[in-house]
């Protein structure tokens, strides 16, 4: 590796390490692990994510309404689709062959790393912001669109060759297209592009000035729920650990390599990057409650939750950071 | 004294995802009426839950009065889900004042 | 083996602003307690109720260990609220440990 | 009409569907409609509806503490007072004849009419200041004043010829004196008095800043409710939907030309209007299920907060406006 | 008809800090689960209770399903907190559908 | 008194009585005592003090992280630790002898006048900061450093001559070191310490702008909450009551009058005096609750959060400053 790329990565880990909204996430995960009563409320942590999915709604809106829509948005929102789609297939393979799961779970941890988690990517738009490599504002609609197509390549995996359950899947459709995250976030944006920055003044005290600040908090909460499920898990093994490790490795890589070839810039590069590494643990887990209810919940969750979460936001950040610089 | 007829209690606990085909199922078989009262954490097969909330998995307990027939009906129409989805459900026989209506 | 004794469950599901008006009435009639919990939506006669907490015209459950005696006692005062509120109470027998003091 | 209020009309419609505070409440209620499953939790609502009316609260206590209580001060009180006693009446009337409700429903749902929605009332202010006619900080008290006499004529009117019901009634008129609202409202706007301009300073980045951001997300919530309980509904036909609309229209303006009539500014004559036309969900709705539990919450929630909270929200806030400003 | 099991339903008002004490013990005495609900205010010999949820003194239900030897197992274990920390134990037969895991 | 102090105290007095944060607390207790159903939910609530917690503590650090650790800093931890483990001695002395309360109970409410209020603390501040004496940084550490010697001295003299106890001793332990306050205003601490200004620089909108209006709305609750407590409250005597009063007098002087022979600041002095006035409601009630269950709450809660509460933040505060200016 050239000189120039080590040291920016230094001194990206660096700003990583000592970002108080990092550091809040450690301390939630030692606080947890330590087996503190600490705890956020959970209608006041629910309270935050909403905040965060509109805030970051309508700042994505509000910088499309300026740049306006172009050819690049377009690739981009392709690709995360194409993404979201297909990654779950790799996934599936690892999991049944190395992590020995059965088709059933195997498909069901799948959905979960084709999709996204919001807070891993909004922690790294507060990273590469730093980092002066700031990601388009349409990333936000590419994330919209890549929380869903995953959980239908998941389904029929873990379904194939079964009876087609009919039970629950017009709930499901439902639930794909109009769950909350996908609803706000995409509602957000849109109001973002009718107001404009003008409408967004008014607003932006409270979704702006506070953003950074309920991040903090939010990942101090995520920090004590990630590590109290790792405590309390039953299901996890070294094998599917490493899993939960290498798939954000390998899918950042590719996002990131992705986004760089259709012509993104650095940061949106980076942040496609960041999509495909992370693994959703909000939208996909209340989906495959509905639609794979004998999947178990202590294997998807933890290996999203507990161990990818943080590897992303501890680590896999800043070197998707990194490459996307050397990329584009 | 105050009269009483006896009618069963039946307690539902269920994903909160799942409430709408639970509630369904309340309404389909006749029974006026359900009430939902939230649930925490708990621990059962698959290892200790809480702070579910966030994710949006968490569990709620749907509780319905309803007569004898109601009740072995809902039972009925309901258990196939139960063993799919892990739910918990218990009855038992209640007094209730001026419970003609149910 | 621990010894029990026979008392009666008494559950209310009764409007919020209406607790006092409950809990007074046990108090009254000379029951040692009561625990109140949360309920979070609901359908009935008159539809379904959610999200009343906003409101404020949401319901709660209050429960109430009671010997035979108190928990008649207790129905006799309720019962005109139960039908003008259309509050629900249900009641049964449950051993309680160590409970000679309810 | 002449050309120019048909203009300044356009112009605040446009205003007012730009504004993010109405697309907020708009994205709740076609989420609902969707019945997607956003929501946000209760305690997460009451947090902001307590915040909300603190902060209007405390901004009109600061506001008399720099104007003064002058004679038009106590006149727009005794309007409002006033209105608020006799607004049912009308009401009732609509309701028994036109609405086909007994007796026992048409005052309670008159109650409703009679008395004031907060939140519609603080965003009438937020939609008037930026249109350049900012109501006085006097009209908060005039709210506070404004939430209960309504209770005692829907009282009055719902229990006519019956045998009075003693249970209940001491609980009632302490309700209605030291219910939460007029108790916050109050005594924010004294403490607003007392700390005056300086005092608001420490506490203004809080109250003042985030406030219209905090508005945004109640809205979505309010939209969210309004959409469910009428998707729920049972009880809702064409006459009292029309009376719901009918309502805010008469009263509106009718308010409105009190104000005017009374010596008030323009935006303090429309705020007047907006209160008479707004319709109470909260503080009137629990003083009902204490002194008149039979009457039917599925008809006077659904009216208040269903069709005429939106109508106002939507459509009525800037009629008000408009009319105000030709009146004054 | 589908067939149920009659199983002991056992609830546990205790302080949340106790919460560990009492799950360890459903656990230790061979119980498969336990599920806990929330509490909002109370009265008892001390006097009355609400918002401690602010102090951290609040109280939850912890309700679960067990057979009758285990539920006596668990009572036994249970009662000498019971008396020192003022809990309430209450538990009732209930029927259980698909119970026989319990 | 010379001429000089007398008017410094009644400046300050008034000061006391203008804050918009002293009176929401006034508002709070006014309400409840009149027996308004105004009530903020619990979940905000709690999200608050973990709100304050979190901001008092960063703020902390990011003071020492700029002025540096010297041996000041350390004496005024010793001096803490040491009040917060000798200062139960003379509380339960009172207790049990003028206060005729049991050896159990006197014990138990002893710790609570040993450990600390974290709101007190936070209005002190605020109040030294008006009134340009700010206490040091580093008092935020001495501070939590103070949460829970007390309870290991209170337990001591609760259990002296009994049979010790084993079961819930691990517990304890691990409950008053792990318990959510210390780990969080430590937590907070450290990273503040490690971001330094320009590391808070990001959050301070949210944890520095908003931080008085977030104290205004909490303390309207504990306002509330207090004068509920007050009015439940079975087991309050007028000897208890005045013990309430006496030792926050006393504490506050012995601790102002340490950290002036110390060689505090007269802001840190003070901050000294008001830790040592101040008693636990939050951390010390739930180590009571799991290791002395036959203490009565509805003793040591109403004394603490009922009296020596209100009477801090009213009255002793402004005392206690001026106390400190004289002596430093
Ligand atoms: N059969 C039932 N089982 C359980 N809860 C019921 C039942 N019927 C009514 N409820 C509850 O009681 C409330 C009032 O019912 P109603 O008086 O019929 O409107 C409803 O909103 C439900 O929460
Ligand atoms: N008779 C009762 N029925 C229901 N709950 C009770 C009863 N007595 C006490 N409780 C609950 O148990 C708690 C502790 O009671 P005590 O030990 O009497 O202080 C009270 O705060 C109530 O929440
Ligand atoms: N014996 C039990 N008593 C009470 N609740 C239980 C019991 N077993 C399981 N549960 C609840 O049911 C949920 C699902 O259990 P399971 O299907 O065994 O994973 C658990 O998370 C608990 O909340
Ligand atoms: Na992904
Ligand atoms: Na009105
Ligand atoms: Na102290």
């Amino acid at each position: 590796m050239p000189q120039g790329i080590t040291r920016r990565m230094d001194a990206a880990a660096l700003q990583t390490f000592t970002s108080p909204v990092v550091l809040f996430f450690v301390l939630g995960f030692l606080a947890a692990l330590a087996r503190s009563d600490l705890a956020i409320p959970e209608a006041i942590a629910k309270g935050m994510s909403l905040y965060l999915m509109a805030a970051i709604g309508l700042k994505g809106g509000v910088a499309v309404s300026q740049s306006g829509v172009d050819v690049t948005v377009g690739l981009a929102l392709a690709a995360g689709i194409g993404a979201s789609f297909l990654l779950p297939l790799m996934a599936y393979a690892m999991l049944k062959g190395f992590g020995k799961l059965d088709q059933l779970n195997a498909g069901a941890v799948a959905a979960h790393y084709g999709s996204v988690s919001v807070v891993t990517f909004v922690t790294a738009v507060e990273i590469y912001e730093l980092q002066g490599i700031p990601p388009g504002g349409y990333m936000v609609a590419v994330m919209a669109a890549m929380e869903t197509p995953a959980i239908l390549t998941g389904l029929l995996l873990a379904r194939r060759g079964m009876d087609r359950q009919q039970q629950g899947t017009s709930e499901l459709l439902h639930e794909v297209f109009f769950n909350a995250s996908v609803v706000l976030l995409l509602g957000a944006f849109v109001i973002g592009m009718i107001g404009g920055a003008d409408g967004f003044a008014d607003v932006s005290p409270f979704f702006e000035a506070g953003f950074k600040g309920v991040l903090c908090l939010f990942l101090l909460d995520m920090g004590l729920i990630a590590a109290r499920r790792l405590l309390d898990s039953r299901a996890m093994t070294w094998r599917l650990g490493s899993i939960a490790i290498a798939l954000p490795i390998i899918n950042g890589a590719l996002g990131t390599a992705l986004g760089a070839a259709i012509g993104l810039d650095t940061g949106s590069a980076a942040a496609l990057g960041v999509l495909c590494a992370s693994a959703s643990y909000i939208a996909v887990p209340a989906a495959m409650r509905l639609a794979l209810p004998q999947a178990d919940p202590g294997i998807y969750l933890t290996m999203s939750l507990s161990v990818t979460f943080p590897f992303n936001i501890l680590v896999n950040i800043a070197l998707i950071g990194a490459l996307a610089s050397r990329l584009t | 004294m105050i009269e009483t007829v006896i009618r069963k209690r039946i307690e539902i606990l269920a994903d909160k995802v799942m409430i709408r085909t639970v509630t369904d199922a309340i309404d389909a078989v006749g029974i006026t009426g359900w009430t939902i009262t939230p649930v925490d954490s708990g621990k059962g097969r698959e290892g200790r839950w809480r702070e579910e909330r966030v994710m949006g998995t968490d569990k709620v307990l749907i509780l319905t009065i309803a007569s004898q027939e109601n009740a072995d009906a809902l039972a009925e129409k309901i258990a196939p889900i139960l063993t799919s989805h892990g739910f918990l459900l218990t009855m038992w026989d209640v007094e209730v004042i001026r419970g003609e209506r149910f």
